[in-house]
């Protein structure tokens, strides 16, 4: 048996399952985009790629998401490396920390923000008690409620996932670069950012692809005056039930994230290399 | 003494964390308060405290059988999808496929195509071909969103392993099986522990293809809780949730009493 | 007992030819090391006995079987990496035991028993149960030597096992080795940069130099009689000086001296002269010999070099520990005709 | 002996079963599956489900059913085989021929108001855009069925109507101004009243009863304006076995018993004429005729047909 | 220009002591090579000093500063490691720059210019845009010693720079070495496992074993009159012969034969002789010198080694590569008396 062929029987179970059980099922419902009353149509697309509103509304799915992978990224590496560094016990505390957001149901989690966010909220109430912001003032239904909602539940997707990368970095390379004159910080910039590098990456990947197609967070704190695609999406199917415009607008998202995230995994596949 | 930081990082780092702390947990400390209050309705700060919600819960058979089921399902999932994700990430990060980067995207579709599309896909595909749905039909639907988290992970951990371990082990003739047992299986332990973990909360926290993939003996947690929610919330919810944080803390504590969870995450 | 044939073999990274038409056979039981320069594919040739390289052209039979296109673990064999490539989760004893298992050779209290005796032929029964982290260098060096030993298989490749010992642990694993090989009889492929190693254990000594045999033959014959300049200078850092011949045995170097040559020498005209630094003796200044001037003298300890200039061309002398010239003092050379080489001019160029 | 049928959920399925369900298996022996689905979600299920349909009997509370008869999915059902057809209102057995099942129950949309905190009571339908609440007032998004009655009806007090919901959009658009909040499902604005002192919304009569039963100090009241009404109907799955077991769900479900039953638990608005209520109750919902017959219906069918191109300018018209 | 001080220095890894009160003090300018058996702590001392290990006691001065607690980057030092923890991420080149750049030393162009020349010394002139996982073991090695002196640091560290180098490569690089050292000034501190390699080049030699410091001092004084039985018989691996003087001037061996002494010991009772092996030299049996029995020869190209069995104890006599007398024949050993040394009985026991 040759190294490719036991490659290909390992993959080819993941293969399998992935054509059969998602691909056939996505593609017989992607194929209603271009399905009209009267054959095949592009209406669908047209319909959104000719709308200013719709194109705000991948666009802003698209910013978003970058803006939550950016924060998760910025917040998640540090957080990651304190936790490699520190002892195992510290450690597994810290990972309990940021594991147990993804524990509660996000509608109840999302109350949870509602309470602070709010009206009546903790953080308005202190910005008006500061003279802030007057009365109405609200963090809910804004964008950044969204941000920090979704940076909340994403955010062990990064740490853990770099985490894991972290853990297998041979130690003497830091030593060596502390030798060669790296201060702390200079280390973990110039040899322990890099070779975690696969890991940033793969996190990053995983949480801009989460926060782009998930709806629930986004609808619930960020209300329906602020759409995300995945929400539309997701109305177009069990509220106006038309089902091939929420395809089409499917193959956007999806394609819309595929070109968003090809450099990145150019990038890893080069770090391999 | 790789951890020679200095002491205004340490300082520093530590105010970090907590920090970091607070936001994960604020929101946290309100569900569980909510839990204990006396109030009919969801509101913050409790008015008055009492244990009622939680006798509620589990005392109520169908919270219980859902539970249950997203249990059964979670465990079934995890294992499925660290086996086969797993495989397909060594696979992938041997790099001897051809065009296995765009195999490894492939893997990650799963995850960009907004749940709910798949979840009617799905419907429509099994009704008409196998009919009726069952406790599989979720599985494999969990399974495939799961599997693109051990995917990325596991590969993002294989990334920098040593090349002559596994060859050493050949030269040493271990077969391609205990290859892979011995050698690459320990290098990707942390990816496959935390995709493990990551594929059990999924599947355990999953509502949209357990909503339009069930049929009335399968009715997952999540799906329940919406089902509360939707017509009658009340604390309740909040005392599942909090019942679930208390589960993990505990269940991994417990786990590494026995077994040393930190070892893992260590490894 | 196996008889390892590489023929014609091609190997190149990319577009940078490593091993170009690369031809050996070992026969069986033979000790044969590798010797070359840093970079020169020596450890490419391993890889590739081992199955671990594709090789662009050429094949490699073991016992006349053609095994080009076997993998490793069906390849009966043993190596030692260079970079120990010590399985980091499993302590020492189990790395040493690791293949034992692999091959399930012999049952567990067995295993366990030879694993032990690997680990005290290095010397490192104290600390089996030490993860490869928790080691220096030279024991993790010697935990990877073990490992490849222990499983006593057909073929054993060593590449660079002692190169972290010190002299003294160096000289008992020198003797375990050629023990364990002369009874279990392994067919040994042993690349080593310490030339004496490779001459005091080896039946044969192959030399390499970007990426082809430069000469190849027993010890004493290829030490005492290179055939190229490149096999000169590299075993033994050999003097090569310029000189003619004029009147038969006798060589007239460039400020005129001359150095008689053995009496069968009757070529003519242009020539170069190796000389070994052991060859070549420093003697107080006086009638005899060639007078030169010492430029350094480096203690060995149990030997020293003088490094004088001769004719403009400097000589490197190794004598005895207690010779001392200061340098800058003129002193004599005494070298015996018989222990001089003369490479043709024209060789001089290859 | 099974049927399988998709209820609401929470307080609403326990109705259901004491209801409808128990006195079901009790006349039939047959025992009832239930799946926990919103109109929404199950309709979309059913649809997707087209080739091999789970459910026997399916509850709609937002005109999925008309959709779905015409698609196909539901059967028609022949009055003469539901004994209590007769004692319906005519409007709830309307289009039984075409497949969209009888209207068992009427969710009737009215204001919601906090008694305790509230500037004033409403009366009208016109005090909501009358700028009195502010920043106080929840509304729904159209997406949710009765935010689409409520809003149709603040359209038409605006001047407009279902030809032309401009109107209705601008005063939507004004009122966002004064700071009114959208939400999407019940539960936010259970939370908006209890969490972040909201006095009003428009909603369904039951959801006031839950919200007070929750310990709300709430109040439902009829505008003046009229009461529009959203019909939940029971509705025959096509394509499925035992049609007549299903039937005699339907027959039950509109039956005098039920009806009462539900109105008492959930407060809603009954189509069976012979229908029964106590005071307490009666003041909750629509009863008697010429109260029924003071319930608005939009006509569903132009609902339907433009609900997408509502939506579609509703989120224009409110996205921030 | 720095001089380096460690005092009392304990260091132990959990339980297991590793250095127990290790004092050295290097001046300004030498380099002292660390010389000592496999896991006797020589890396961990590198360690120490460049600031990498938390010591359990003791203090560490550079130029009479405590630097105990001071973290390796505030160390100007450089630190080739045994593993040489090269940056996978960056090329060979941008390995040596690295220091360059986090010292920020020199602008780009000039870095560029030092990182070509530390390359070329190291003969990787081509190979610059290697990935290290790209290049060969000595390569490799190369790289990390390129990486290590191109910094010009005060203190240089430099773990087994050499062990996988070929000796005629190795020769150039122990020339460059010297070279960097003198012209720069540099305090070396160097671990090697080449006995010859530390006598020639450094100025001292820190003998050290299981923690402590055997011996210390010019590399002569430590090789010819080594103080303990480790040292003699770790260095040069010496012969030791027990015997007693029983007459002034002449030990008695066990099988009744007699070695001359040194006119100047008047010593008495059992002792044992130390005996280096290039000071036996073995000729055909006669008159004259010791009766002793071949056991085996060992051809190492430049000399031979005999291993002669004398009155019951194995003798190794390192002689000239043309010195063959076949196993097992009779020869006699000379032996001149003032190259003998005693250690008395006694000492014989630490
Ligand atoms: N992956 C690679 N890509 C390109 N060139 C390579 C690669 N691996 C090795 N080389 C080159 O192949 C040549 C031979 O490598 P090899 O390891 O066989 O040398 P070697 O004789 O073992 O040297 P050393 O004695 O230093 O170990 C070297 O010049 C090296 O630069
Ligand atoms: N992390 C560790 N835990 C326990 N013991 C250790 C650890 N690291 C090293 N040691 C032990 O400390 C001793 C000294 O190690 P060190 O690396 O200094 O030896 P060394 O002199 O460099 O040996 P070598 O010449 O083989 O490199 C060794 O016996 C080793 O087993
Ligand atoms: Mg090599
Ligand atoms: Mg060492």
């Amino acid at each position: 048996m040759t190294d490719r062929r036991e490659n290909l029987i390992l993959i080819l179970p993941g293969l399998l399952l992935l054509c059969v059980a998602f691909f056939l099922p996505i593609l017989r419902m992607l194929a209603l985009s271009v399905e009209g009353e009267d054959g095949r149509t592009l209406a669908h697309f047209q319909r959104f790629l000719g709308d200013a509103f719709y194109l705000g509304v991948l666009w802003r799915t698209v910013r978003l998401s970058l803006i939550i992978t950016f924060v998760c990224a910025v917040v998640g590496f540090p957080m990651a490396y304190i936790m490699a560094r520190s002892s195992a016990r510290v450690r597994l505390w810290l990972i309990v920390m940021v594991i147990l957001p993804l524990m509660t149901s996000v509608v109840v989690r999302t109350f949870g923000w509602m309470v602070v966010l709010s009206r009546n909220g903790i953080i308005p109430e202190l910005a008006r008690d500061m003279g802030l912001a007057g009365r109405s003032f609200t963090l809910m239904q804004t964008e950044s409620a969204i941000v920090i909602g979704m940076v909340q539940v994403l955010l062990p997707f990064m740490v853990l996932t770099i985490l894991s990368v972290l853990s297998r970095i041979d130690g003497r390379l830091e030593e060596a670069a502390r030798t060669m004159g790296c201060t702390f910080i200079q280390t973990v910039r110039a040899v322990v950012l890099p070779l975690a590098l696969p890991g940033i990456t793969a996190g990053a990947i995983l949480v801009f692809t989460l926060s782009a197609s998930s709806f629930i967070t986004p609808s619930l704190l960020g209300g329906s005056r602020i759409q995300v695609l995945a929400a539309s999406i997701y109305r177009s199917v069990t509220q106006t039930l038309d089902w091939p415009f929420a395809a089409a607008q499917s193959v956007i998202l999806f394609s819309g994230i595929l070109l968003v995230l090809i450099p990145y995994i150019r990038q890893q596949s080069r770090h391999r290399g | 003494m790789v951890s020679a930081v200095p002491a205004a990082w340490r300082v520093a780092g530590w105010i970090f964390v907590i920090a970091i702390g607070i936001f994960l947990l604020g929101p946290l400390v309100v569900v569980i308060g909510v839990s204990l209050s006396e109030s009919q309705f969801i509101a913050f700060p409790p008015q008055g405290l009492s244990l009622k919600w939680y006798q509620a819960v589990l005392t109520d058979e169908r919270y219980l059988s859902s539970a249950w089921i997203s249990l059964r399902l979670a465990l079934l999932v995890t294992c499925a999808a660290t086996l086969i994700g797993g495989a397909a990430a060594i696979a992938i990060h041997r790099r001897s496929l051809p065009g296995s980067q765009a195999l490894a995207t492939l893997f990650l579709s799963p995850l960009i195509l907004p749940t709910i599309i798949f979840a009617i896909g799905m419907l429509m595909f099994w009704s008409a071909v196998f009919g009726p749905l069952t406790f599989l039909t979720l599985a494999i639907g969990h399974l495939m969103i799961c599997i693109p988290y051990v995917v990325r992970t596991t590969t993002a951990v294989l990334a920098d392993a040593d090349p002559f371990l596994e060859e050493a082990a050949r030269t040493m003739g271990a077969s391609r099986l205990q290859r892979l047992w011995h050698v690459v299986v320990p290098q990707c332990l942390p990816g496959l522990a935390v995709s493990a973990f990551f594929c059990f909360n999924i599947s355990f926290d999953e509502a949209v293809l357990s909503l339009f993939l069930r049929h009335p003996g399968l009715t997952t947690l999540p799906v329940r809780i919406y089902g509360q929610l939707e017509f009658s919330p009340d604390p309740s919810v909040a005392a599942v949730s909090s019942i679930m944080i208390g589960i993990t803390v505990i269940l991994l504590v417990v786990i590494d009493r026995i077994l040393g969870i930190h070892r893992i995450s260590a490894t | 007992m196996a008889e390892l044939v590489l023929s014609e073999i091609f190997k190149a990274y990319g577009a940078t030819p490593i091993l170009e038409g690369f031809s050996a056979t070992i026969r069986s039981g033979q000790f044969v090391s590798l010797l070359g320069p840093s970079g020169c594919g020596k450890t490419t040739v391993l890889r590739i006995v081992a199955g671990l390289e594709a090789v662009t052209g050429g094949r490699v039979e073991i016992d006349g079987e053609d095994v080009t296109r076997l993998p490793p673990e069906r390849r009966d064999i043993a190596m030692m990496f260079q970079s120990y490539a010590l399985l980091p989760h499993l302590s020492a004893a189990e790395n040493v035991r690791f293949p034992l298992r692999m091959r399930s050779i012999a049952g567990r209290e067995e295993q366990r028993q030879r694993v032990r005796e690997a680990l005290d032929t290095v010397r490192l029964g104290p600390l089996a149960d030490r993860k490869p982290s928790q080691l220096s260098g030279g024991q993790q060096q010697r935990v990877a030597l073990a490992r490849a030993v222990v499983s006593k298989p057909k073929v054993l490749l060593l590449d660079e096992p002692l190169s972290n010992l010190d002299a003294r642990l160096r000289e008992d694993m020198q003797v375990e080795l050629v023990e364990i090989h002369k009874t279990l009889g392994l067919t040994t492929l042993f690349v080593t940069h310490d030339q004496e190693e490779a001459l005091s254990l080896s039946d044969r000594v192959i030399l390499l130099n970007q990426g082809k045999i430069e000469q190849e033959g027993a010890p004493k014959a290829i030490y005492s009689a290179p055939q190229t300049r490149f096999a000169s200078s590299f075993l033994g850092a050999a003097n090569l000086l310029p000189g003619t011949i004029e009147t038969a045995g006798l060589v007239r170097l460039e400020d005129g001296q001359s150095i008689a040559l053995p009496s069968t020498v009757n070529a003519r005209g242009p020539v170069t002269l190796m000389i070994r630094q052991e060859d070549v003796e420093v003697i107080p200044e006086g009638t005899e010999g060639l007078v030169a001037q010492v430029r350094a003298r480096i203690y060995l300890g149990a030997r020293s070099r003088h490094i004088v200039s001769l004719a403009g061309t400097e000589v490197r002398a190794l004598g005895a520990g207690d010779r001392d010239f200061p340098a800058g003092s003129r002193v004599s050379l005494r070298i015996s005709p018989d222990r001089i080489q003369i490479l043709a001019a024209t060789s001089v160029e290859n | 002996q099974s049927i399988t049928i998709n209820s609401f959920g929470g307080a609403y399925e326990e109705a259901h079963r004491a209801c409808i369900i128990d006195p079901f298996t009790e006349a039939t022996g047959a025992d009832v599956q239930i799946v926990t689905a919103y109109s929404a979600d199950a309709f979309a299920q059913l649809r997707a489900q087209k080739e091999a349909p789970q459910f026997d009997v399916i509850h709609f509370s937002g005109g999925q059913e008309i959709v779905g008869a015409q698609e196909g999915l539901l059967a028609p059902i022949d009055p003469a085989s539901l004994e209590n057809a007769d004692d319906l209102y005519d409007f709830a057995k309307e289009n039984l021929a075409a497949g969209e099942g009888p209207a068992y129950s009427i969710a009737s949309i009215g204001l919601l108001y906090n008694t305790e905190t509230a500037p004033q009571a409403p009366t009208a339908w016109k005090d909501l855009v009358g700028g009195v609440y502010g920043d106080r007032l929840v509304l729904t998004d159209i997406a949710n069925g009765y935010g689409m009655l409520g809003f149709l009806m603040i359209n038409q007090v605006s001047g407009g109507s279902i030809d032309n919901i401009q109107p209705g959009l601008d005063a939507v658009a004004g009122l966002l101004d004064d700071g009114a909040l959208i939400v999407n499902t019940s539960p936010e604005i259970q939370q908006e009243f209890a969490q972040n002192d909201a006095v009003i919304a428009a909603y369904a009569s039951d959801y006031a009863y839950t919200l007070r039963k929750a310990g709300l100090p709430v109040k439902f009241v009829q505008g003046v304006e009229g009461t529009p009404a959203s019909f939940i109907t029971v509705n025959l799955v096509a394509g499925r076995v035992n049609e007549e077991l299903a039937l005699k769900f339907i027959d039950i479900s509109i039956s005098k018993e039920a009806q009462e039953c539900f109105a008492n638990a959930l407060r809603y608005t009954p189509t069976n004429a012979t229908v029964e209520l106590s005071e307490e109750v009666a003041a909750d919902v629509a009863y008697g005729p010429e109260a029924v017959a003071g319930l608005i219906r939009f006509d569903p069918i132009t609902i339907e047909a433009n609900r997408s191109a509502w939506v579609d300018a509703w989120n224009r018209t409110i996205a921030r």
